[in-house]
């Protein structure tokens, strides 16, 4: 399992570097899989997935995201963790698009997003790191430590 | 049949200024007659006809206007026979200023919500049985003596009233007007209304419309019944 | 025959309430189209950083309303026309009347 | 149903007939009634759309400001402050601003000299606002002096006059460079009259300001959502506080309604007791009533509404500028976008129409049970 | 206190409303204690002619509580920025805790005065004042909830203290944080969906027998006041999720806003109008043994339950027509 996860995290970085994949801005149609939000509304926690057929599928924060692609047979059936081409995530601090892949998550904060209780990302580990002790903060996440479980208590 | 039984009517009871307008007064008057009340100012005679047409409620007593007993009923079901039942003629014209003879007739119809034009033809054409189809748009401060009065009785039969009442209709006019008055009362009555006068104006009481007379004095009746 | 009055006063009420939700309709649209014009202003508030309107001029702390604290007002000038709500309450003292009255 | 229209109708017929008899009373009641609802819509209407105003145009200023006091009062911010709060999460930048107050003795004004971010002029020349450029017939090209910190005159080129369609912000405004700013004020040059912070994140403001304070104890810092609130809360204060001092007139105005409502002339009360002998119901004369209160209050609502909307966003309130004015003589010539909302129609609707009706309810109900039998007697 | 416009016509026509409805209660004690409808005395006559005074008060009221109903949450709407922390109508009222005791004695009362003015219709068709007592006790009942009202909503008012910058220095309010909580809590949404539907249902197949066959009256009004408490968690649970779009914010009061097309007024109106009409078919049916109102009542009875069922119809269709068109997915 471990092993599996060290692969899919290696192909995730090889093809957003490889890919290059550059951000789409979420239109005013685009909703959330998870949630059935309007994601231009609320461009604070946007975040976003990239297949490697060119297909973009916006979320209204990283939680929601998480779910999308913890439970890919649910939400995008016949698609594999692998056809991932790229992730987006909004940085905390400066509400820019960050790589996901390589952002920390600070989980368990006092700040909330549009979907309630949040995954917060940081393109930094300082700043994550004084995010969580600013927001009282419990943990902070690589993309690849999160699971269902830890999603569990955010709802 | 109006029949009035053991009615007194006593104002500002159980004050200094207490008044016994009537007294323990017994009546039976049938339909399709005309009866004159006849009796001095005080006499009690505006009291009985307030009464009867259920302008006011008798302090004891009962009334009875077609075997409905009209005494107990709140204010807004006597307002519904008021309208329905009875026309009335008043001593001084009581039209009001600043509208048109048309709308002063149309006035007692306004509650029920009939249609304006049927209201408005049939307006003017009780305004037409008294020759006033002409002056239907004047304002009542234009119209004559004899026209004011010929407005209000057509006001009287606006809703086609079963009974007129008429408390002293002669008051202010002169002899001819008043026989022409008469005239039009005995019109009525041979079309089958009602009519009740209070006057004590022999031109009334006298005239051969009258098919009864009775004879109030102090808030009694101390004569009274059919005219031989 | 001359219309009912009733008429007339439904129809003269109907217009004016017309009237009123036409000025509803018109103002949206107004502040519909005003969206570049406000553009034009945020952009020129960021260029030039500023914070208050330039509605109340007469006296420094009243042109910027959200600079000021507590302490400033009469500073200015006593005779200033007060921008807090206890201003209205409370006149200037007596002294200050009589020695910068006149002059502002 | 078709009944019961019609039976209104009627009611109202009678209802005007009888408002038009008495033209001179009933018509001086309906100006004094349109004349209050005119004065609080314009009021509420004006406050309304100059918050609105203030907090879309405002909308892009700092986020954060920092400003130092001392005792209470304002000292210039030393510019080394910056480096510090810029490594505080979330700071995008910061930003020293220069500004200040000059006060023009010839034309009794108050100028505001402020150092833009972006596209300063160069030195030795300014730009103005056209509220300047109006009051001293000021144009590009023109040469300006004032007197600086050192009572030493300088001198200035007009390059531009700021557009007039943001006079509302910008209307006293002297724009110069930096440079020029600091030989003009003294400030010297490792000081700054306060600090801009841009910060991204809205729900960082708070944590971020209480950082500020405390790295540097003697630091203010204004948010910007505190700005905006703010402007509401004193828009909102001052259009009560006119309301409250209104009230009076309209306490005045309520005490001639009831008046003119209970003092029934002999004539109308005639007119009632006729109405009732001919067979009108109690309640049909309190609908009467109802309609002729109807009729002036809706009237004097609509039409005061109607002309305070006019007054306000065509005639820019002429009648309250003087108000407004105060003592400045820097006054902005501006025309207000039209934001108004239902709510403040509803609000209007409670302040004027319903103390009227309620004044009318029980005079009207005294007139109403008037014996029938009245015009008999 | 916040001297905004329209908390100053809250406060001075809740004050009016008020003193109207004193003075109507001190009149009804007296009909209480003095009425006599065999006597053709004066002071009879003085009485039943206040009665129309009485009822023109409370049509006003009624009037007047609805338009107030709105605009309180309307205006608590609109301050609320004035408060850190509050996002909505919900923040403002929070505020201190007279808010939501002021807006829920608002519905009572506008509840209770409906309710009286269906009693007055019933009474108003009987030719002996039938209901005399019954409708005075009512008002009775009603008065203390109105200056009740009037005191909470003074209270509430007095207790608004904006967070604004001149009254202090920088930031100092922000950073006491008092932490409105803008979320009410909410039930979860598949139990109030089953709940909101099944009380629908009875409520309306309820009304539908009484309007056809004229049985089930305590029913129907049983079943109406369920379904209007049912309706308000629903609404708060799940139907302003879908109206927003938004699955976190159950707010109420939002709806009433203009980015939502208004639809929380008709909402609101045909849910309270709805339940006024089904509850006053229950508070007549214990007066139908009455002679004089024999045939009235079951008249009066059957269309109110034709209404309430015409309400209620078009209240459950717009919300499932909102959570139609909604492009919210919940499950």
């Amino acid at each position: 399992m471990k092993q599996l996860s060290l692969v899919s995290i290696l192909v995730l970085v090889l093809v957003s570097t490889v890919f290059g994949s550059d951000l789409r801005k979420a239109g005013p149609k685009d909703k959330c899989p998870v949630c059935g939000m309007f994601v231009a509304k609320y461009p604070d926690f946007a975040a976003q997935i990239h297949f490697r057929d060119g297909s973009t599928i916006h979320f209204d924060g990283a939680k929601d995201l998480f779910k999308y692609y913890l439970n890919l047979p649910r939400f995008a059936p016949g698609r594999k963790p692998a056809d991932v081409s790229a992730v987006f995530v909004t940085s905390y601090y400066d509400l820019a698009p960050i790589d996901g892949i390589s952002a920390y998550f600070v989980a368990g904060s006092d700040v909330y997003g549009p979907m309630g209780r949040e995954l917060i990302p940081f393109a930094r580990e300082t700043e994550a790191r004084e995010f969580l002790k600013d927001h009282k903060g419990k943990v902070i996440l690589r993309f690849l430590d999160v699971t269902s479980t830890l999603l569990k208590p955010l709802d | 049949m109006i029949s009035v039984r053991d009615v007194s009517k006593i104002f500002n009871a159980g004050h200094p200024n207490e008044f016994t307008a009537l007294h323990r007064v017994s009546l039976n008057l049938p339909l399709h007659e005309t009866t004159v009340l006849k009796g001095p100012s005080g006499s009690g005679k505006t009291t009985l006809l307030g009464l009867i047409g259920c302008m006011a409620r008798p302090t004891t007593g009962r009334i009875f206007v077609n075997e409905l007993e009209i005494t107990s009923l709140p204010e807004r079901f006597l307002t519904e026979i008021r309208r329905s039942t009875f026309g009335f003629i008043f001593q001084q014209v009581n039209l009001i200023k600043g509208i048109s003879a048309l709308e002063n007739v149309m006035i007692p119809a306004y509650p029920t919500g009939e249609k304006h034009s049927l209201l408005r033809a049939r307006a003017m054409e009780k305004l037409g049985m008294f020759n006033l189809d002409m002056r239907a748009a004047a304002r009542i401060e234009c119209l004559s003596g004899g026209e004011a009065q010929r407005v209000a009785i057509a006001r009287a039969l606006i809703n086609n009233p079963a009974i007129i009442i008429a408390d002293e209709p002669t008051a202010h006019l002169d002899s001819t007007l008043s026989r022409e008055f008469m005239g039009i009362i005995k019109e009525l009555k041979s079309e089958g209304v009602t009519i009740i006068l209070a006057s004590h104006d022999p031109i009334v009481y006298d005239s051969d419309v009258a098919d009864r007379v009775v004879e109030m004095r102090d808030g009694k009746v101390i004569k009274g019944g059919k005219r031989p | 025959m001359a219309q009912r009055r009733s008429t007339i006063y439904l129809g003269v009420t109907a217009t004016l309430v017309l009237l009123l939700v036409g000025m509803f309709l018109y103002a949206s649209n107004v502040v519909r189209t005003s969206r570049p014009l406000f553009a034009r202003k945020t952009a020129l508030v960021r260029q030039l950083q500023l914070t208050d309107l330039c509605l109340f001029t007469e006296a420094s702390y009243t042109r910027h309303v959200s600079m000021t604290d507590i302490s400033t007002p009469f500073q200015d000038s006593p005779m200033s026309l007060e921008h807090f709500p206890t201003g209205a309450l409370v006149e200037p003292p007596f002294h200050l009347v009589r020695n910068h009255g006149q002059r502002d | 149903m078709a009944n019961v229209i019609e039976h209104h109708r009627h009611i109202i017929d009678f209802t005007l007939s009888s408002l038009l008899r008495r033209k001179g009373k009933n018509g001086a009641l309906l100006l004094v009634y349109a004349v209050i609802v005119f004065i609080l819509a314009s009021v509420l209407f004006f406050s309304h759309a100059l918050r609105r105003e203030a907090n879309l145009a405002l909308s892009e200023s700092p986020e954060i400001i920092v400003q130092r006091t001392m005792a209470g009062r304002y000292q210039t911010v030393p510019i080394f402050w910056s480096d510090r709060i810029r490594t505080i999460n979330g700071v995008i930048s910061v930003r020293p601003r220069l500004w200040g107050y000059q006060y023009d003795s010839v034309f009794q004004a108050n100028y505001t000299l402020t150092v833009p971010a972006e596209h300063p002029p160069e030195p030795g020349s300014i730009d103005i606002g056209s509220g300047i450029s109006r009051m001293r017939g000021a144009y590009p090209g023109d040469i300006i002096s004032f007197a600086g910190h050192d009572g030493l005159p300088r001198s200035f080129t007009i390059r531009n006059v700021i557009d007039h369609e943001s006079e509302l912000l910008t209307s006293d405004l002297i724009l110069l460079s930096d440079k020029d700013y600091r030989d003009f004020s003294g400030i010297p040059a490792d000081q700054a009259t306060d600090l801009t912070l841009r910060v991204r994140n809205p729900r960082e403001y708070s944590t971020i300001a209480e950082k500020i304070t405390r790295m540097f104890p003697e630091a203010r810092p204004i948010l910007r959502t505190e700005i905006l609130r703010t402007y509401d809360a004193l828009f909102g204060w001052r259009s009560g506080l006119i309301i409250v001092i209104f009230s009076a007139a309209i306490f005045a105005f309520a005490v001639f309604a009831w008046d003119k409502a209970t003092g029934l002339s002999a004539e109308e009360r005639r007119e009632i007791g006729i109405l009732k002998a001919v067979g009108w119901e109690t309640s049909d004369i309190l609908l009467m009533k109802f309609w002729e209160g109807i009729v002036l209050s809706l009237t004097a609502f609509l039409v005061g509404t109607i002309l305070a909307y006019a007054h306000v966003f065509y005639t820019s309130v002429a009648l309250f500028a003087p108000v407004l004015k105060g003592w400045s003589t820097l006054y902005p010539v501006f025309r207000l976008t039209p934001f108004i909302d239902l709510g403040q129609v509803a609000t209007l609707f409670f302040l004027t129409v319903v103390p009227y009706t309620v004044t009318t309810i029980i005079p009207s109900w005294r007139a109403a049970t008037i014996d029938p039998d009245a015009v008999m007697r | 206190m916040i001297l905004n416009p329209g908390i100053l016509a809250l406060f001075i026509t809740s004050l009016l409303i008020s003193l109207m409805t004193i003075y109507a209660a001190c009149h009804g004690i007296q009909i209480l204690r003095r009425w006599d409808i065999a006597s053709g005395s004066e002071l009879q006559l003085i009485l039943e002619r206040r009665t129309y005074l009485i009822s023109t008060i409370v049509t006003y009221f009624l009037a007047f509580q609805l338009v107030s109903l709105f605009l309180f949450i309307q205006t608590a709407d609109s301050i609320c920025h004035l408060f850190v922390g509050a996002m909505c109508a919900v923040g403002t009222l929070t505020v201190n805790s007279f808010g939501y005791p002021t807006l829920l004695l608002k519905v009572l009362t506008f509840i209770i005065a409906g309710l009286w003015l269906i009693l007055n219709y019933a009474d108003n068709r009987g030719y002996d004042y039938p209901l005399i007592r019954a409708k005075y006790l009512l008002l009775l009942i009603l008065a203390p909830f109105v200056l009740a009202e009037t005191v909470v909503q003074c209270f509430y008012f007095f207790g608004l203290t904006p967070d604004i910058i001149t009254s202090c220095c920088g930031t100092l309010y922000s950073q006491s944080a008092r932490g409105i909580a803008s979320e009410i809590l909410a039930l979860p949404v598949i139990p109030a969906k089953i709940l909101f539907s099944v009380s629908m249902l009875a409520t309306c197949a309820a009304g539908m027998r009484l309007f056809l066959n004229g049985k089930g009256v305590y029913r129907l009004a049983a079943l109406s006041g369920i379904t209007f408490v049912v309706s308000i968690i629903s609404m708060i649970s799940f139907i302003s999720l879908y109206i927003y779009e938004m699955p976190s914010h159950h707010c109420p009061f939002c709806i009433v806003q203009k980015e939502y097309g208004y639809v929380g007024y008709p909402l609101y109106l045909l849910l309270l109008s709805g339940t006024v009409l089904g509850l006053g078919v229950g508070l007549l049916q214990p007066f139908r043994n009455k002679k004089s109102l024999e045939h009235i009542i079951p008249a009066i009875q059957q269309k109110c339950a034709g209404a309430a069922v015409v309400a209620f119809v078009l209240f459950t269709s717009i919300v499932s027509w909102q959570i139609l068109v909604s492009s919210l997915k919940m499950l």
